[in-house]
């Protein structure tokens, strides 16, 4: 039986719900001997900011209790070598590519939606506001309505293409966020983004990470994840993409059932790096097996009570 | 070319205090592997605790067959070392950039604590492609114990001792023992702990030694995707995000010179 | 060498950090077979409310990776007939006994610390604001400050003995609720709380549990506890209990040096009923061999930097 | 009293299609444990996932030797089943309210899947304490490979079978069975899946037997500490927090009328 395992976000149709996410796929180039990119219904590449950025220094990751945590202080080569020298190659992988985008105030994250614009072999934005706003006392963006929608609001404003806002976990209510971004114009919300956690090293009284604190993914947050991608989905009408801890098929479906259009896949590459192209596979033969036409009759499909 | 392979299990068997060789059939990963490089192996047993998969270097890649060699440190080396002969385990690699051999009048290798694992694909690769070339191995431990399959490096090349506490060997450390036994032009290649490296490193920079070097970090990927293995440049680098090297990917063996140790 | 394992949470002296987590350790009688309770710095009973509750129809719980999701729906006998019939057994235990509270208004709060006020045999009370306020359209008293402060200020006001406030991690910024139930007059506060999470049975299709959401607690949240330990430990002067997945002696090495004057086990007591007692004598042991002659060395001891 | 015993594993084998025996050396449980209760197994491997421990049945105990029966249906009793002999697993029990055999004409055990676990640890006992009442043992599966270890069985007492596939013994539900083979007064323990045991209670209500069941829920503590193995009690409690009774402590084992099934 033919089975449509295609979503729509915004005007934009991806293949099937399967993405990667930000910081874990690299460029994509990486996993090319492991999944056929063009099977994916899309790819998330690192965060790129308006300047180079050096990063933390190390350490930069820790594993913890089925999760792990990571401070890589969003290395990237910034917006200038990253059209010059990256989309070329990019360009070439014959994916569905989201660029995500960071920055430090209102004004990076408008220049990065304006220069991104008319660059070629570009699917969507997808807008990290997990990130300090300079201005503000370095309050994360992500963490306050009104801050989040600007930023929502000035990239939109600057982008013909869908925009993802990447919401943070670290706040009260999330859906207070999630509203505020979807009227500001956001084409859809993706989340979580990581926990904020610690580990210590006893044996040096250190903290594990030179960061001291950073961001905690993995298996471990994929309860939080879920709950939270359940509240936003019944919260805003646009669409919503989970992520956070998922690794088996079960996963993917749990997400879609809670409310998800589409899935991204981070820690999960470290741990399998084929993983992403299994799952598009697995899901097509789950939708299959459960006699379902189409992949979108799994989402929000879950039943209370 | 890198690869997703499950390997069989041949033999996995402690052969000291704590540490373990376990012989693999793994055609793919043999056939693309380079002496320095390493492999993430996943521990296995379905759980996500461990969640990573753990780097191991190439102790040997011959006829299909590799060998790692590695020392139980916490929960992922245990889960390894309880694994049966005959059970798969899934291995990605080869990965990394490895020794870079070049024709030299003695090709010099120095190995301390379980930093000798990789030095026997090394030395048997040398020896295959310059077999007229002097050959000389030096491995260091806190003691005997740590010296691990003396044998296995002896068939190969004319093997130097030194232990911390004279147990076995040269009475000191392995820096001293190379600054006794080698003299003349030569090229070193040293894997270890860092402060040995940084000894074994000094003591290259006065003699005119080329010098390689093989770090460890912690590692999320292996494979350059997660940014999580860095170490720091030696000098300045033209740009700012150029401040790290990658472990995984532009190492895990560095000229000495590269890198801040 | 002789150590000194004793901390001091205001005027009240524990023989030690090592306490337990309410609702992770019944009224302690379980235990009495695997742990001599007396030997615990103490034991947090379960949350006791006014009136009795059945609790929420199961199923409550389900195991996650390296955590599990509760809803027991705070199951409890009420006041009256703990103080009746619960608290004479209790007694018997040798055990210093912490009461945990919880309400749905002030008034509640107001009334259990008044009851118990002159109940013999309790050293402490610690008040879990994680519940929701019904006058204040359900939201949870811990997330907003002043609702927190008000809490702590009656439950202070009725109580001559040390008020602990149990902090929900489920916040924006978990240090700007220390400081205001600080001020209001807490004599230390205890988190994490759980955080809340969800799973979904894709064969069914419904929530695993009966409740939808629940508590995430175990191993998995560790990083989070700990860093919101370090955060809150550097914002107030008094003193913070840690709490979430601790489980082995290396867990609460970390939270002490993180900023924790005493701990609390919780899920941990599921998985070996016996560990609470085992950590008190690895703790003395490790400050023996690490020449500690106190255990309030470890106290906030991470060195950053 | 209940214990928190390092058993040591004496075998571990599989006795049918995903299902496994384990027999364990463990003195302390063995001395107190009574049919019907269950002890909490670690699957061990000190991984944090998964996390808690898993509740078994008690299938034999005799000789200081504790006998389980489990199928593998995730990664818990997976792990359980590559353990290996001689390897040492935690148990924590015995636990629970077992089965309470009174004097009667007729003992009559129903069983149905892995339901069956418990019923040969009742049915040596009952002999033994009741040698001369009658004493019947009905078992039930969807196919022959779900009837395990019958012999064990059928050393103790006659048995019954019946599958839903006719494979072996009569073909059809072994309430059918029980409809079929037991008359006069009798006291029925079953155990096995929800609806199997509802169509068993029922039948006893009409018959006027009395009829213990062994339900199984979800556990986190499996010793009352957590309120997490609920189930709802039958009519209405006199207090509000009444409404539900607690698996691990209050049963297993429960008159069937006490519960909602
Ligand atoms: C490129 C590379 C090659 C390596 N080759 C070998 C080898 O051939 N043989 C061998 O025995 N070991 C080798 N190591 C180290 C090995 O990866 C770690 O010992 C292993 O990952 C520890 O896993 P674990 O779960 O047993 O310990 P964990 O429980 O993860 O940690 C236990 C201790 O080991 C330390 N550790 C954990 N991971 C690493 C790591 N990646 N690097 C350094 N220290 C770590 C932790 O800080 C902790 O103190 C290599 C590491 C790298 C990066
Ligand atoms: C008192 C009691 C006695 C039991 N006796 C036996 C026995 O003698 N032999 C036997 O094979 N099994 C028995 N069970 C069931 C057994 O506990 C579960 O099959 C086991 O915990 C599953 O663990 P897992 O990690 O393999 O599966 P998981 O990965 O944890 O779960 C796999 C599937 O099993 C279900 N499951 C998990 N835990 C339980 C549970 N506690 N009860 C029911 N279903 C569950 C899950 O919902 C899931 O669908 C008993 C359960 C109870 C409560
Ligand atoms: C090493 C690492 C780097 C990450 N870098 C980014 C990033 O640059 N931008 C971003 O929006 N999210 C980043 N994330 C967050 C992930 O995209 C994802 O939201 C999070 O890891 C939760 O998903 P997971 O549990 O599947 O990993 C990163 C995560 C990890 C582990
Ligand atoms: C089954 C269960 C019941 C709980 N009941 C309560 C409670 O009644 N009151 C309370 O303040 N916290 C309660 N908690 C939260 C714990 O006390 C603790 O804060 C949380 O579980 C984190 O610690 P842990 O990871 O060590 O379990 C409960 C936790 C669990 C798992
Ligand atoms: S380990 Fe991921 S980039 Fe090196
Ligand atoms: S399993 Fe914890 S109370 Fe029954």
């Amino acid at each position: 039986m033919a089975v449509d395992t295609s979503v729509k976000i915004g005007e934009w149709q991806l293949a099937n719900p399967i993405m990667t996410a930000s910081g874990t796929f690299g460029y994509g180039e990486e996993f090319t001997p492991f999944v056929d990119l063009s099977s994916l219904g899309a790819i998330v590449v690192k965060g790129i900011s308006l300047n180079p950025r050096p990063g933390n220094p190390p350490p930069r990751v820790v594993e913890t209790a089925s999760g792990m945590l990571n401070a890589i202080g969003l290395q990237n080569v910034g917006i200038e070598r990253f059209i010059a020298e990256k989309m070329p190659m990019i360009r070439k992988l014959g994916a569905q590519v989201v660029v995500n985008i960071l920055g430090d105030s209102l004004q990076d994250y408008q220049e990065l939606a304006a220069r991104l614009d008319d660059v070629e072999g570009i699917a969507a934005l997808e807008v990290n506001i997990s990130c300090p706003n300079v201005k503000k006392g370095g309050v994360a963006f992500g963490t306050d309505p009104s801050m989040a929608a600007k930023v929502a609001e000035v990239v939109a404003k600057e982008s013909s293409r869908p925009v993802i806002i990447k919401l943070s976990p670290n706040v009260t209510d999330i859906t207070l966020i999630a509203r505020a971004v979807e009227e500001a114009g956001a084409t859809a919300v993706s989340l979580i983004n990581t926990l904020i956690g610690m580990a210590i090293d006893i044996k040096t009284g250190r903290p594990k990470l030179a960061n001291i604190i950073g961001g905690l993914s993995g298996p471990a947050i994929k309860p939080v994840a879920l709950r939270m991608v359940y509240q936003v989905a019944a919260a805003v009408k646009i669409p919503v993409i989970g992520v956070g801890g998922i690794t088996t098929l079960e996963d993917v479906i749990e997400f879609m059932m809670a409310g998800a259009t589409a899935v991204q896949i981070g820690t999960a590459n470290f741990v399998n790096p084929a993983v992403s192209g299994e799952l598009v596979t697995g899901l097509r033969k789950y939708l299959q097996e459960n006699n379902r036409k189409a992949a979108t009759e799994l989402i929000g499909s879950v039943q209370e009570g | 070319m890198q690869y997703l392979e499950n390997g069989q299990i041949l033999e996995n068997v402690a052969v000291g205090p704590d540490s373990w060789r376990m012989e693999i059939h793994a055609p793919k990963v043999v056939g693309a592997a380079q002496p320095g490089q390493f492999v993430m192996v996943s521990v296995g047993h379905e759980t996500t605790d461990p969640l990573l998969r753990r780097p191991l270097s190439i102790h040997q890649a011959q006829s299909d067959v590799l060998t790692l060699l590695y020392r139980i440190v916490g929960k992922g080396t245990k889960l390894m070392s309880i694994m049966k002969k005959g059970e798969e385990i899934s291995l990605l690699g080869p990965l990394g950039k490895g020794f870079d051999v070049q024709p030299t009048p003695h090709h010099c290798l120095v190995g301390g604590g379980l930093g000798v694992a990789p030095l026997l694909f090394l030395a048997s690769q040398i020896k295959q492609r310059f077999p007229d070339s002097k050959l000389s191995i030096l491995l260091g431990g806190r003691s005997r114990d740590e010296l691990l399959v003396l044998e296995d490096y002896q068939q190969v090349a004319p093997v130097f001792l030194a232990t911390d506490d004279g147990s076995q060997g040269m009475h000191g450390l392995v820096t001293d023992l190379l600054a006794k036994e080698i003299d003349g032009p030569a090229t070193i290649y040293s894997c270890g702990p860092t402060p040995m490296m940084k000894g074994v490193a000094a003591l290259a920079r006065q003699r005119n030694w080329p010098c390689q070097v093989s770090l460890e970090t912690m590692m999320a990927c292996g494979m350059g995707a997660c940014l999580g293995c860095t170490v720091q440049r030696a000098g300045i680098a033209e740009n700012e995000e150029q401040k790290y090297v990658h472990v995984c990917k532009d190492g895990p063996v560095f000229e000495a010179g590269e890198i801040w140790l």
